[in-house]
């Protein structure tokens, strides 16, 4: 039973969400204006015409690989993210944990379409922050921005870009999934995306970004998803507090070949994830395959084997495990590295993610479904890898790492973890205490012993 | 009339069951149980943590006879249901008051 | 127990599906002829060699990406679909419900090979119908039909279609889930694509089809795939009549993470529906893509705050019914609107079906999964929504709506939705009067009471 | 409990595994030489750069297209494959069926990059077998290796490929599911897939290759993926003996919805797998596209044709198998013949596994999940159905099969299946009398009854 | 006090509660099991396999009451229960020592 | 011997059978239920549809004790059932005429 406060805040979003499309409605004509593209082909249903003839020309081929690719992260997030934390959730808690990733891909597709886009890639300011020239997408027609994709329409970077931004906080939820109240949850989201993710973004891959003219190499974001996603979950673990009966009652995943399945769709995925981010299809988007590809693989069969001799048996939650951490772990060096160094780099994920989540216990906190020990460690590792075994050969246009004969890279890379990691965590507690502080976060334990299906949303996963 | 209830091993349930209407019981109420008993439970382990479960799956058989079958009820049961490993389980019998078949009202022995 | 009456009748379709291999098999040896492509390259194994020099010429990038888009409308009937309506069902429906959809993946793709394009797309006759010069894709090869798509093979067109052709009739299938009998189904699917759907995708998308002259836009099939199958879905709840026990009994969805899983599927699909109707991989696939996006998450997140204030609680069920309801608005203005009007078509959708769906028992019929509710509702909206927002500023090829100054467009569009809602509801209710008189339409009370897996097909979905 | 004896034969792939590891890290260096590919891009978040001037040109459109198809196929065994499985196999065995999928990816992902494609495709040695130059992909760089595709990188080939020998090894595991010792699993697929596989890859489809001289037409893989696997199944299914009880107690499928999704997810793939082997997004791969769904679709409707005539009842099992046997059938024919072929084909396919599996118990066997009843019957269907039907009028780089005048080709592709016959029964028989010896291929009668997931993974798949 | 327990149709367990509730029982405790008896099962095949089962599903009931509600509640739960046709199944009654609410530590009908 | 049969809420299943492990019970039956009674079930919503229901999930224990263990058996699971909350359960008492091991044949208090 909700008291009135309470459902008073409870519609929080609900404003918030209101105050978007007011917003957004708000600069409608103007934008309609703004839409005005090349020219398109005589009929909707014809193929289009050549592009206007000056260039930059737009590549069918290329684009054709970055909407697919969009549309491959997008998976990432909903089903592949949802099933494999819904998998390892209790299956009273199963459907909050997957309706989490499942509204977070619909609040930020439309943040990031109103204001997100525009304060992570819009024109710079200082460095530290896009204008909000582009809200609502003005000024981000179909005509190619060669500041970020010379051959590709600017929206479909913005779509691209868009699908980083979606499962960024959904990774978080890891952390702090099967405890967490329905609205808290919302507003949580909104507001980190907008004042943690957006402005790191911009840091790290905006014309204009401080860290990106560190020379920080990121090529899929090692720093901006995984390693601030890994970070912010391990405040919230912190802050949030362990679930009840956490250590004293059994926890077991509630569906396993759902974990797989979501394992197997974010691999699937990735590969638009990372591949995509060649921002078209050619040399650097199959080389960048083949690394992601590599390191996966033995990170999953690293993991295997290290839980085989430590626990005298491998599993399959552990080779699901490992291949997500060895995922993690390449998609900064992906495009930077070549096969055997994706091996190297993947099989040292496996292992150092094991043992990150054999310890957690020793620290006590309560990373329910590991995205700290996955994310964290794992993007950790991987930006710090770059800085080994990032080689020109691969990429001329990245540099040479410490095996290549440049360790000064290895610094700089160390440089960026350091200033996501603090960044983030500072900023997550923050958001973390004003969201707590006005709403809670928490549910009742009546509400979180009941399970949050039924007692968030009144429904039930299996009937 | 007595109540027979059975703990058996659910691997086994197949052959109880023919077991019984072998001898001529015509029907029976199945649930599936977890016990606890000598029998060592399983391990589970998942990321970091492990369970184990002294619990371990039965299947409970009911079995409603007339007094005169109860002696070689039991007996058919237990033959079947014996694996000699432990766990192999438990025959209970009881008393019970009275039976109705829903469908036509009959009580006693005839309801069966 | 089947009498045998009921089994000679349930041999109809076999003998109906028998006819079409031995039609196909008779103009075997002309239509082998027939397939003539341009020269292939010299080693099955190598890349295609350039397309013959004479234009149109072939774009390998638009072809690759309706390749793809075929591809992913395929996945959104199977397994989509049927993950959206088998989680719906309950469990002792669950594989007769999933299996509606993927056999209808299989008869439509041969119903379509045979005679469905050819009706649909081949040479006019009036303006209402296809010739069966097209029977068995005789004539159609490999080289562009300009009618339709000049830079890539014609067949890549006519599979993009069949995809098309596919998913409208398993939509319908939601209205009569859990109580028809199979082989009715199966019939009726087969009268129901031939006499309903094929002549409407000719009068609306085929060179010289009558609606397509009066102007009416529907970029990805709004009126064609959404509004007839779900007027045609309220026409069999109509007839077919309410389950055994609905509105006393409760009829729990048995599998909702299943249904979350087939949301986020016809999510990741509807790119290829919406944006691969571009018919190239370009600025106007690009802006499809966005509209899609944008409209779907404002959807989802409208029909969960309408649910949040209507019934104090959103749920997941909700958000995904949400996003299928703005996918479905969007698709037919998807490539005629920019952002800020997909956002609104997509509020707008959602608050529309979620309506819908609360105020379905007044009128008491038993529309199973909310085929009617979400596509019927959702593709009126959507086809009027067209007539609001579009602009020529987005699509040159388009029109302007109401908003752009051009009030006429609406009345078209709701011409055209006049025109679709009549003939298909008469045909279908006719179609079903047959079907039913021959063969009848239910299962028995004794087989609905036991479930349609074991009755129909002497199986359990889950053991 | 192990035994000290066992638990040191379970580390046998352990060992293994570190030796790949090992063996790439050895060539290391010079391999990151050869990494070089051509220049890239100025920035790597930039589009890539025109592909050096010198022919081959790389085409972005069948790049993307490749890239796409290796992702397709990669999801055809993961999930695909597993969930087909998965959902057959009994709820005690889920996960290990399903995890033995999983761990083939990441088997054979490294194994082809360490020394498989070399194996496969290394610079010929008499016809028979790759030379190991290519270990660890030396010299496999980005540039285009016109011997196998002039168009894409050739890293790209080598992935698509990687994918191939992927599935095969994982198609085998139908046959012996629910009884094999993980260890042995691991052992058996490493040896399998690195002595049976990789060189009648080399046969078949290397430059020099012997069975590719023979003029065998192979499009996508009928004899080295299916028949291959099939043929092997057998062996295992012979060698591993049957499962506990089998023919006594009942084995019912534990999730056919799963077995239905995993079905469509491997149609959906196949495209990829049989499309994609055109290398390039043209007229080729979209007639092979149409003769792959078409032969799908007849296949699934024959199989439940057939089941409803001698059932009396259509099953969902059914049906999928059916679209699942009519995929394999095509694979070989799929580039070179017309829709009618492929619906005659498909058909075919769909009766005689139906037939075969039907006939099963006749024999006694235990090929759990059908691995060779489909694969290896839909196999050697398919491929002298090339025979048969094949047509230069379709594919001028393929040969005309006997219903076009050409009898000979039958003979040709009678030789080639006989060929694949004899060399994997007799390799399988050997490597698992190998294993066997060593290390024994089941687990103990205790393990199996408590089921494979918790005596082999400590796992349960539900909870 | 007695011990009632009733094995019915799982779609006829809303009505029976109901029945049970209006009479003024207020409480009971519901098991799913599977039943063997005269209603005969059903038949699934997989592939070549066909599996007959003898056993369908059922509802086990079991409702404490007061001595003098046994007949009344035996009648309530026969008439709603009943379809008349194969499967109805049965209710059963018998004895027990003693109950206590867990909660207050109440015995006897009070516990009830 | 007489059986002892607890209803109680399922979170409270470990403790009570750590509880009943340390007075020296060695096995016991455990089955999931569904309970009616004082304690209010939930609600559920699907698109339109609302669905009360009135049952909550209970886990049932069924224990066989000699009948010098009965009380305290009966006290042990009632203090660790106990959360002072309604829905906590009872426990229920009842007599039974025999027991055999399956494995051995034993009868009595030595088959438990
Ligand atoms: N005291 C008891 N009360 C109720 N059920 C019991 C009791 N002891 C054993 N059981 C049931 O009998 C099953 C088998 O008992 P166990 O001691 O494991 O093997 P065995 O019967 O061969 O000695 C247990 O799993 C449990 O379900
Ligand atoms: N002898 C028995 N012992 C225990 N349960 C029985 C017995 N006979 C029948 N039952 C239960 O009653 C149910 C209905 O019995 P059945 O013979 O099928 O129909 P009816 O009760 O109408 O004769 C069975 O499914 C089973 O659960
Ligand atoms: N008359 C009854 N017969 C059988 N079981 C009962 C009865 N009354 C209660 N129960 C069982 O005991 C459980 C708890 O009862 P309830 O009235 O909810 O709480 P309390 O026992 O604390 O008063 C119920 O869920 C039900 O399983």
């Amino acid at each position: 039973m909700l008291s009135h406060m309470t459902s008073m805040k409870k519609f929080l979003p609900v404003l918030l969400s209101f105050a978007m499309l007011a917003g957004g409605t708000a600069l409608y004509v103007q934008n309609a204006g703004a839409q005005a593209p090349a020219p398109e082909a005589p009929a909707a249903a014809a193929p289009e015409a050549p592009a206007a003839p000056e260039p930059p020309k737009i590549d069918t081929g290329d684009t054709a690989w970055v909407l697919v690719s969009s549309a491959l992260v997008l998976a990432m997030t909903a089903p592949g993210l949802f099933l494999f934390y819904g998998g390892m959730s209790r299956g009273k808690n199963a459907l909050s944990t997957m309706m989490q990733s499942f509204v977070i891909l619909c609040l930020i597709s439309v943040q990031w379409v109103l204001w997100g886009y525009s304060l992570a890639f819009g024109p710079d300011i200082g460095g530290i922050i896009g204008s909000l020239e582009w809200f609502g997408l003005s000024g981000v027609g179909t005509a190619p921005n060669p500041d970020y994709a010379a051959t590709i329409p600017h929206q479909a970077f913005m779509l691209f870009q868009m699908m980083f931004a979606v499962i960024t906080p959904a990774l978080i939820t890891g952390a702090y999934a099967e405890r967490v109240k329905f609205s808290s949850f919302c507003v949580f989201t909104l507001l980190w995306a907008t004042f943690i993710y957006d402005p790191l973004c911009h840091w790290v891959w905006a014309v204009g970004g401080w860290v990106r003219n560190l020379g920080a190499l990121d090529f899929a974001g090692g720093t901006v998803v995984h390693i601030s996603s890994g970070i912010a979950g391990l405040a919230c673990a912190l802050v949030v507090k362990k679930r009840m009966g956490h250590g004293k009652e059994a926890m077991h995943p509630h569906n396993l070949p759902m974990t797989l399945m979501g394992a197997s769709l974010l691999w699937f995925g990735w590969f638009g994830f990372n591949a995509g981010s060649a921002l078209g299809a050619g040399e650097l988007a199959t080389s960048t395959f083949t690394a992601t590809n590599t390191a996966t693989a033995a990170s999953a069969l690293a993991w295997m084997i290290a839980e085989w001799i430590y626990r005298g048996k491998p599993s399959a939650l552990g080779v699901a495990s490992g291949a997500v951490a060895g995922l993690v772990a390449i998609t900064p060096a992906s495009g930077f590295v070549g096969p055997i160094s994706s091996l190297l780099i993947g099989a040292g994920a496996g292992v150092l993610c094991y043992i990150a989540v054999m310890l957690k216990p020793l620290f006590g906190y309560d990373d329910a479904l590991d995205a700290f020990g996955v994310h964290g460690i794992g993007g950790i590792w991987g930006a710090l890898a770059t800085g080994l075994f990032a080689s020109k050969a691969v990429n001329s246009a990245g540099a040479d790492g410490l095996f290549f004969g440049n360790p000064a890279q290895l610094g700089i890379q160390a440089m960026a973890v350091l200033i996501t990691v603090v960044f983030v965590f500072i900023g997550t507690l923050i958001i973390l205490a004003v969201v707590g502080g006005i709403m809670g976060l928490r549910t009742s334990e009546e509400d979180e012993r009941l399970g949050l299906d039924l007692s968030q949303h009144d429904e039930k996963a299996y009937s | 009339m007595k109540m027979i209830e059975a703990i058996i091993k659910p691997f086994k349930l197949e052959e109880v069951k023919d077991g019984l209407l072998e001898i001529g019981v015509h029907g029976m109420t199945v649930t599936e149980v977890k016990g606890l008993g000598r029998q060592k439970g399983s391990k589970e382990t998942y990321r970091g943590a492990e369970y184990k479960t002294d619990f371990v799956p039965k299947v409970k058989i009911e079995v409603l006879v007339a007094d005169n079958m109860v002696a070689r009820a039991v007996e058919t049961i237990s033959r079947h249901a014996k694996t000699g490993t432990v766990g192999d389980g438990k025959v209970i019998v009881s008393d019970l008051n009275s039976v109705v078949r829903i469908r036509t009202g009959e009580t006693g022995d005839s309801a069966l």
